[in-house]
């Protein structure tokens, strides 16, 4: 049962007089429990996909199909609605964990501003959850790091931060825009073993953003090619990495050292 | 919040608008137009002039007597009854020692005295011993720059009678006068306040409270006109034009100022000015009737520097005419071949509500037609004084006020004296003249004023300075004042205002 | 576009192209600035602007044909009011208000400009001396700079002026000496970003010295915002001058000047037309210089128009 | 401080050595950080030498070293028998001319303002061999020859690269040194770029140091790899030694970190 | 970019003072080595100044004496070589001694601790007006930007700059005083009305402190214009910069990523976007300050407010050179001090630069 299903989504942007097509009749699907994986060269619209469904597309564009989350049409819904929903129920996290927080405001009072708002919980009690969600996602010495500012953690221990962040409302979907391309490899498989485990405790319906087939190839269940705004082939990870269909998705893993790639 | 303004929250307060020329109100170093404004309010002189009527010397403080040969002035305190602000009463020493202390240190006014010895004869009689005959001493004492101040707290607060005096702050913050005002607050930036000086022996004024505030001519006009002013004194003609005469009084006299070209009469730096037909040749190009204009209403022409008022004067009906023809051919006869001449002025600098700037932009558009050519130099008074005092300006504008309504205080302006020295003008370059002043110096009485009148024609003659205009002291008073009195003397005498 | 249509093989960089653009700030900002130098005008500010600022030059350059009569000439009533024959009015010497404004353009824009430029110049070759040596030069340089921003602009301009005498050279010499450090400081900081970019870096690897690698890869990268910086500080200059001869320290009578004509039109409240229309000429001619300069600004990058900024002025 | 000795370099003069470098910075609030300690490498002719690491471990402050665009706090660093003096204001010296350098961002790393035929024509010049023209470099690295005349704004991140890499070679290098030349790529375009890199500095007879955080592509192309971290060289070995026997617990702990491309849905690490 | 806590300690040494206290000291060093260079400036500039302050302390008579001209030189130490004369100068500064001025020999600190106030008084109400307006304008028009709405704003703003302000100034004096009323007119109080009792200078606060509430009426109508014409080109300046300040940081990831914790815009705004932006404004309204001063000489002209900047404008025309030093060292230091200040304020409120 998909938690999110997209249909036939296209989204166009006008910059001056001329109009851009960035998504061009998307459709793919989101489940619980399960990582779907984006991958697309620079520019394919993966972010712009993920950005739809938080309903922050860029000001000036036009979105049409269909975004399904559980029953509610998230394409055309007053951006009032669906800030009921942002935070509480969709959730995102970003690519450079460095600058997605604000450099002047603490950690505690970031990764809770949003529960106090949804949930409604008195400061103390936001804190104290705070705390324990830090200590969810394995951030080191919770109770300290919450009367911290960004510019003091590691860009690692960051996006934990920021994947706290993120699930502390209990949300059903998370949107995770490249969450690793800005960290180092070993600092990666941390994030990634994050990712999985929270994907499966939670019961999250996670869509993952990335160029890397690596990645993918590690936690994603299923994968989702994108080329200039279009899907050019979706499928289970391990038949699409090893036998891909589509002459892309083929170039594309071919192209990467060490893959191993099923002639046909 | 200005809307109750009209309402004339001032009440006993009568508010007094001028653009501040203040350096101090200790009456014996005080010697410009605001300070005097000021000290004729605070101190007592021991001469007045009558009504404002500068031809009459009378008394006040004291009686005196001239002896003939006018080389020895007898003063006797007349008003006994006469009070300091702090009670004191005033007498004979005061009298000396403020003479004393005027002579003594050095100050700008300090010639007013000069080659007088005081005396103290006894408690009521003191003598004025001139070393040649000086029939102006009683032109001469009514000035406010010889006020009589309280010797006793003047000396208690560093007042001495030589150059080592350092009772001017004091005498700033504190006045020691005994005229119908004492100071309140000073501020030589912004604002004087005067409050009625309880002891003072006449009749008390009908403000208790003066306050004078530094305001440029601008501000006044609206001022005047809004009732937050009661009296402006800087209003040129052209702004007065524009109030609305149901609110205002206007009251306009002949200045004692006297505004001037001055041509240097050295070659090396005044160029073609040193010629008298190019001098001559500037007094005939000016079109005197548009300068008339500026000044206004009541602005006269003028023959020589003295105002037609004074003794001495030329009569203005002898001032020169334009007359272009005539100034082309003393320009040929001057071979002045074109070459223009620095024309120097104060550009800040306003002369009874008549822009300095503007008079000199007049004339040089003036003797532009005859063929002269000014470039204009425009500086700062203080800057432009400068140049002047050093002799150093060939040609530009100057004005003179009148220390003491007496023509011997115009000698300044025969070859040797103070102002004349500032175009290199030296005794002896012209034996004519030479002559006249000698006599003039020497006539006695009723042939003061012609001798005077003809070694002022004489100099004028010699284009050195050209007389421009008279203008007009112009005091605008609004109508919560019902009557006053401005005159000659005081411009506007706030004691006597109701 | 179908899914079965042929792809280009994603190992062709140039796929790519089209979106680096859009995802470098500085490369994007000067590809703007190339093609839209002359489109930057094309904005609706940037065309006002242009339009007045033009008028203006025609004004300044036919002076003489446009100016019904002599602007010195002392010719008609004083202070008559705007009407068939003097059209804006006439001034306390009764000269011909229309006449001295559209004469006094032709003093105030090129000494502008002039002063302008001399301080441009000044300020970014000492601004680059600056960002590029660093140390102690950078210092010395820069901390003069700081001292004459430590000093209000017209009060340092005024002591010059009185000092030196009134008059235009005088005043221009003062504004010189007043605004050359906004441009010490944009230039110093642009190159010292562009002293540690890789392209100059690599320059100075290829053997280039200090200073050739200033003239030839530095040099190029700094003047658009100069002249960004000095097409808004135009507009500031004609106000200093302004203020100058309004305190009566600028240009020397009888030459028309605007500031002047406000300083003795404030004197005469029910003449207002003295002091009203030179007012509005400044206003108009600033105001057209701030509008191209924004709309140049705006085509500039980001990053480089913040160092621009208003900050400077 | 670990310090391992390098032993597995083969000639016996090499081109370019570092001896005990280490390099310091002075850090706004008054400290010193020591970016690099101790470092002790040798580069032969005509080998590539992979330098890895996580980011922050002084990876680039090594390539400035080199450079001789950061002053060394200790050490010694010899290129071709001439010591790297650090480059103050004036040209820098001949001799040294031979060590260039690749870098990181290819958005940053030309000149804007200048046509690209100037920019390589300036660097042409330095080659006494006269082995490249303009058109030939173009040619050399897959760019059409109209390249020349355009400014680097109407190139694509990968083309602008590959107009570094020719400016680089145009001088007829040494030592090529690539910083990371391929991490800010699309990671699709990497291996194409690093491997044309590690082709023509071969081919034109210079050696290549080529530091990157992507083991997988240092693996394809580097002949020997040195591991750094926090500031010192951990391990170096040849590439195949290092990749199937890793010595150091660092080392190990890298390579056991990037994921394969196999689908088999196995988190590295 | 980021290295994990323990390398970065194992390889750094740590300063000896504390950064935010070194941070202190550095710029309190900077502070006083501008203030001493403008002193120096002050000094120079006054030497160029081609007038003979004997001439202008003793007037006509005394002048034309040489002897007294001669004593007098050497009581000033004008015969002094022109380094000896700057220390007597520095000397005389360090104890709080500015010279007398030449035109009202009232001491130049006396004068200056009369007109500060009145300046004072005019550029916190100008730079309040500013930095409400102009910030508020800033942000309306970046969140609104390239709307109808954000292209008035700039416009207008652009031509807040351009405006003359000496014109402005007179304009609105006659509109709105001399016309219409609504405002007091010049100077700080009607004429007739006593100043409040001094206790800080500025007529509003002092007028409250005494409870004077008609005073402060008055004071507050009479004020209110003047700030007004000021602040004018400090609006426009304030809110293109916050404008262009905001615009940077809505683009910034930390701000799309608190809207999708789906806050209120509120919030967004205020607490993200705002707050990210007063930290380059917070420098800008320092810099502002500068600007004002300028403006207020000619402002204070036309509105005879008896400040700072008049006095400025008498001691340069009457090149009373004691007052042209006192002013330009006085104004010197209240704009290095306002950048200390302002610097200050950053470090605290940046805690990337508070703890480093
Ligand atoms: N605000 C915007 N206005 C106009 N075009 C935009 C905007 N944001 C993105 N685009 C364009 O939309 C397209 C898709 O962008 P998107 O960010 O989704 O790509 P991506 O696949 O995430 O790329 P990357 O891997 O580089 O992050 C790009 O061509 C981009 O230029
Ligand atoms: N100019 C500098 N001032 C102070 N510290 C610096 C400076 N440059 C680099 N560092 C520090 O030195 C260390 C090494 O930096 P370097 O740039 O060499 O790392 P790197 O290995 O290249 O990292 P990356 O992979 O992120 O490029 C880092 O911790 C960095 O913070
Ligand atoms: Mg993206
Ligand atoms: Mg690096």
């Amino acid at each position: 049962m998909s938690v999110i299903s997209i249909r036939d989504l296209n989204l166009s942007v006008t910059t001056g007089s001329e109009e851009k097509h960035i998504l061009r009749d998307v459709s793919f699907d989101l489940e619980a429990g399960k990582i779907t994986g984006v991958a697309g060269a620079s520019g394919s619209g993966k972010t712009q996909t993920g950005l739809a469904i938080m309903g922050l597309s860029p000001d000036r564009s036009t979105l049409s199909g269909s975004i399904d989350f559980a029953g509610t049409e998230l394409v055309g819904l007053p951006s009032k609605k669906h800030n009921r929903l942002r935070g509480r129920q969709l959730a995102m996290v970003f690519q450079d964990p460095s600058s997605a927080f604000h450099p002047m405001l603490s950690i505690g009072d970031q990764i809770t501003d949003h529960l106090r708002h949804h949930r409604k919980v008195s400061k103390k009690e936001a804190l104290r959850q705070a705390i324990r969600i830090l200590g969810q996602t394995k951030v080191p010495h919770p109770e300290e790091a919450v009367s911290k500012y960004p510019h003091q953690f590691s860009g690692g221990q960051l996006q934990r931060i920021a994947f706290a962040s993120a699930i502390i409302c209990e949300p059903k979907v998370l949107i995770a825009d490249e969450p690793t391309t800005a960290l180092d490899v070993t600092v990666q498989a941390g994030i990634l073993r994050l990712l999985r485990e929270l994907c499966d405790d939670l019961n999250l319906a996670v869509l993952l953003v990335t160029h890397d087939f690596g990645v993918l190839s590690s936690v994603a269940d299923t994968i989702v090619v994108m080329e200039s705004g279009l899907v050019v082939e979706t499928g289970d990870r391990e038949p699409l990495i090893t036998a891909p269909q589509h002459e892309y998705t083929r170039s594309l893993i071919e192209s990467l050292p060490g893959a191993e790639v099923s002639p046909r | 919040s200005g809307g109750d303004s009209e309402g004339g929250g001032a009440g006993d307060a009568i508010v007094a608008e001028t653009a501040f020329n203040l350096k101090t109100i200790d009456p014996h170093r005080q010697f410009e137009f605001t300070g005097s404004t000021i000290d004729n309010a605070i101190y007592q002189t021991a001469l007045e002039f009558e009504d404002g009527d500068l031809t009459k010397p009378t008394d006040g403080l004291c009686s005196y007597e001239m002896s003939d040969n006018d080389k020895k002035m007898t003063l006797t305190l007349k008003q006994k009854d006469a009070k300091f602000s702090n009670g004191d009463p005033v007498t004979v020493d005061d009298i000396v020692f403020s003479f004393k202390r005027l002579q003594g240190i050095e100050g700008n006014p300090s010639f007013f005295l000069d080659g007088v010895t005081v005396k103290k004869v006894d408690d009521e009689t003191i003598e004025l011993i001139s070393k040649n005959p000086n029939p102006a001493l009683p032109y001469i004492l009514p000035n406010s720059s010889i006020g009589i101040v309280n010797a006793k707290v003047v000396k208690e607060n560093e007042g001495t009678t030589d150059e080592n005096d350092g009772a001017e702050q004091f005498l700033n913050q504190n006045s020691q006068g005994s005229g119908p005002y004492k100071v309140e607050t000073y501020d030589a930036d912004s604002k004087v306040v005067l409050t009625a000086n309880e002891h003072y022996n006449g009749p008390a004024p009908k403000f208790s409270k003066v306050v004078l505030r530094n305001v440029s001519a601008e501000t006044q006009v609206t001022d005047i006109q809004s009732g937050q002013a009661d009296v402006s004194f800087d209003l040129s003609s052209d702004q007065v034009e524009t109030l609305d005469k149901n609110a205002v009084q206007i009251s306009s006299l002949p200045s004692t100022r006297s505004i001037y070209i001055f041509n240097n009469t050295d070659e090396e730096i005044g160029g073609p000015t040193a010629d008298p037909n190019f001098r001559k040749a500037v007094a005939s190009a000016l079109d005197y009737e548009k300068i008339l204009d500026l000044a206004g209403e009541n602005g006269q022409r003028m023959a020589s520097p003295v105002p037609n008022e004074f003794n001495g004067a030329v009569p203005k009906d002898q001032a020169p005419d334009r007359d272009l023809d005539r100034a082309k051919k003393l320009l040929d006869k001057a071979g002045y071949d074109g070459e223009a001449v620095p024309f120097h002025y104060a550009s800040d600098q306003a002369v009874n509500g008549m822009d300095i700037a503007q008079l000199a932009q007049t004339i040089q558009a003036q003797l532009k037609e005859a063929g002269i050519k000014l470039s204009l130099k425009p500086a700062p008074s203080a800057t432009q004084l400068d140049g002047f005092r050093a002799a150093e300006q060939p040609m530009g504008i100057g004005t003179w006020g009148a220390d003491y309504p007496d023509p011997s205080n115009y000698n300044v302006f025969v070859p040797g004296g103070s102002v004349a020295e500032r175009v290199n003008w030296a005794e002896g370059d012209n034996p004519e003249i030479d002559k006249l002043a000698a006599a003039a110096t020497k006539a006695e009485g009723d042939d003061r004023g012609p001798a005077y009148a003809e070694l002022f024609q004489a100099t004028t003659e010699t284009g050195i300075w050209v007389p421009l205009v008279q203008p007009v002291s112009t005091v605008v008073v609004s109508n919560r004042i019902e009557s006053y009195v401005s005159n000659a003397d005081v411009t506007f005498d706030f004691a006597k205002a109701e | 576009m179908s899914i079965s249509s042929p792809k280009q093989p994603p190992t062709n960089a140039d796929s790519t192209g089209a979106e680096a653009l859009d995802r470098n700030p500085v490369d994007a900002g000067i590809k703007r600035w190339r093609l839209r130098f002359p489109k930057a005008l094309r904005t609706p500010l940037g065309f006002v602007g242009a339009a007045i600022l033009l008028i203006w030059l025609l004004v300044a350059l036919f002076a003489p044909l446009l100016a019904p009569f002599d602007p010195l000439a002392q010719n008609f009533g004083r202070l008559v009011a705007p009407d068939g024959q003097n059209i804006l009015g006439t001034d306390t010497l009764g000269r011909d208000v229309f006449s001295r404004i559209v004469v006094a353009a032709r003093t105030t824009l090129p000494a502008a400009v002039f002063v302008v430029l001399c301080s441009a110049v000044m300020g970014s070759v000492l601004g680059a001396i600056a960002g590029y040596f660093g140390r102690f030069v950078d210092e010395i340089i820069m901390r003069i700079a700081d001292l004459v921003f430590a000093f209000p602009t017209i009060i340092l301009a005024m002591v010059i002026a009185a000092a030196l005498g009134p008059g235009l050279k005088n005043a221009i010499i003062a504004i010189l000496l007043v605004s050359w450090p906004s441009y010490a400081r944009v230039t110093r900081s642009l190159v010292m970003t562009a002293r540690s970019s890789e392209y100059v870096i690599a320059g100075r690897l290829l053997g280039f010295s200090a200073g050739k690698s200033l003239l030839r890869e530095i040099a190029p990268n700094v003047v658009s915002p100069i002249v960004v910086l000095a097409t808004l500080d135009v507009g500031t200059a004609i106000l200093t001058m302004a203020g100058l001869s309004f305190l009566s320290l600028g240009v020397v009578p009888p030459t028309p000047d605007w500031g002047a004509m406000i300083s003795e039109g404030v004197s005469q409240f029910s003449a207002w037309w003295i002091a009203f229309f030179p007012g509005l000429c400044i206003l108009t001619i600033v105001v057209a210089f701030n509008f191209i300069g924004d709309s140049l600004r705006d085509t500039l990058d980001p990053h480089t128009a913040q160092e621009v900024g208003e900050t400077t002025k | 401080m670990t310090t391992t000795k390098d032993d597995t370099r083969t000639p016996a003069q090499p081109l370019l050595e570092l001896d005990n470098v280490a390099c310091e910075y002075k850090l706004d609030g008054g400290g010193r950080f020591r970016a690099v300690s101790d470092v002790s490498l040798q580069l032969g002719r005509s080998e590539v030498l992979g330098l890895v690491g996580e980011s922050g471990c002084g990876k680039s402050t090594l390539a400035k070293l080199i450079c001789g665009l950061e002053k060394p706090a200790a050490g010694r660093i010899t290129f071709d028998s001439h010591p790297v003096k650090p480059l103050g204001l004036g040209r820098r010296p001949d001799e040294l001319l031979g060590i260039q350098m690749v870098f990181q961002n290819p958005y940053a790393s030309l000149n804007p303002r200048r046509r690209i035929r100037d920019q390589l024509t300036d660097a042409l010049a330095l080659d006494p061999d006269q082995t490249w023209t303009v058109d030939s470099l173009l040619e050399a690295v897959d760019l059409p020859l109209d390249a020349a005349g355009r400014f680097s704004h109407s190139f694509s991140g990968g083309q602008r690269q590959r107009i570094a890499i020719a400016r680089a070679l145009a001088a007829g290098p040494k030592v090529l040194v690539g910083d990371e030349p391929i991490a800010s790529l699309d990671a699709f375009l990497q291996a194409r770029i690093a491997t044309m890199m590690r082709d023509l500095a071969i081919e034109s007879g210079a050696s290549m140091i080529f530091i990157s955080h992507d083991l997988s592509i240092v693996h394809e192309i580097a002949d020997r790899v040195a591991v750094m971290e926090a500031g010192g060289v951990v391990e170096v070995g040849s590439t195949e030694q290092i990749w199937n026997d890793p010595q150091h617990p660092y080392t190990k702990k890298l390579l056991s970190a990037i994921p394969r491309v196999d689908g088999k849905g196995i988190i590295p690490g | 970019m980021s290295v994990s806590a323990t390398d970065q300690q194992k390889n750094l040494r740590p300063p000896k003072i504390h950064p935010l206290l070194r941070f202190i000291l550095v710029r309190i060093g900077i502070s006083i080595l501008l203030i001493w260079g403008v002193t120096v400036v002050t000094f120079l500039m006054t030497n160029l100044v081609p007038t003979d302050p004997v001439a202008a302390i003793l007037g006509d008579r005394a002048a034309a004496d040489p002897e007294i001209v001669a004593q007098t030189r050497e009581r000033l130490g004008l015969d002094q070589p022109l380094i000896v004369q700057y220390f007597t100068y520095l000397g005389n500064l360090l104890q709080g001694d500015l010279g007398v001025s030449n035109q009202t020999r009232v001491p130049v600190l006396e004068s200056i601790g009369q007109v500060f106030p009145a300046s004072i008084e005019l550029g916190i109400g100008a730079i309040l007006l500013s930095v409400i307006i102009g910030l508020l304008l800033g942000l309306l028009s970046a969140l609104k930007q390239n709307t109808i709405v954000d292209h008035a704003i700039r416009t207008l703003s652009l031509i807040g700059i351009s405006a003359p302000t000496f014109w402005i100034a007179a304009v609105g004096y006659f509109v709105f005083f001399f016309k219409l009323r609504l405002v007091g007119g010049a100077g700080r109080l009607d004429p007739w009305m006593t100043p409040p009792p001094r206790v800080t200078g500025l007529y509003t606060v002092d007028s409250l402190l005494a409870g004077q509430m008609a005073t402060f009426t008055n004071a507050l109508g009479h004020l209110i214009l003047p700030s007004c014409v000021l602040a004018l080109f400090t609006i426009g300046l304030l809110t293109r910069f916050s404008r262009s300040s905001v615009l940077d940081i809505i683009k910034l990831d930390y701000v799309t990523a608190a809207k999708a914790k789906g806050l209120a815009p509120r919030t967004v705004v205020f607490k993200y976007i705002f707050r990210g932006a007063l930290v380059p404004i917070i420098t800008v309204v320092g810099l502002a300050f500068g600007s004002l001063l300028s403006g207020a000489v000619l402002t204070e002209t036309v509105f005879a407010w008896n400040g700072l900047g008049q006095y400025a404008y008498r001691g340069a025309t009457t090149l009373d050179l004691p007052v042209i030093m006192g002013v330009g060292l006085v104004i010197g230091i209240v704009y290095i001090i306002v950048n200390f200040v302002v610097d200050l304020i950053y470090g605290f409120v940046d805690p990337r630069v508070r703890v480093r």
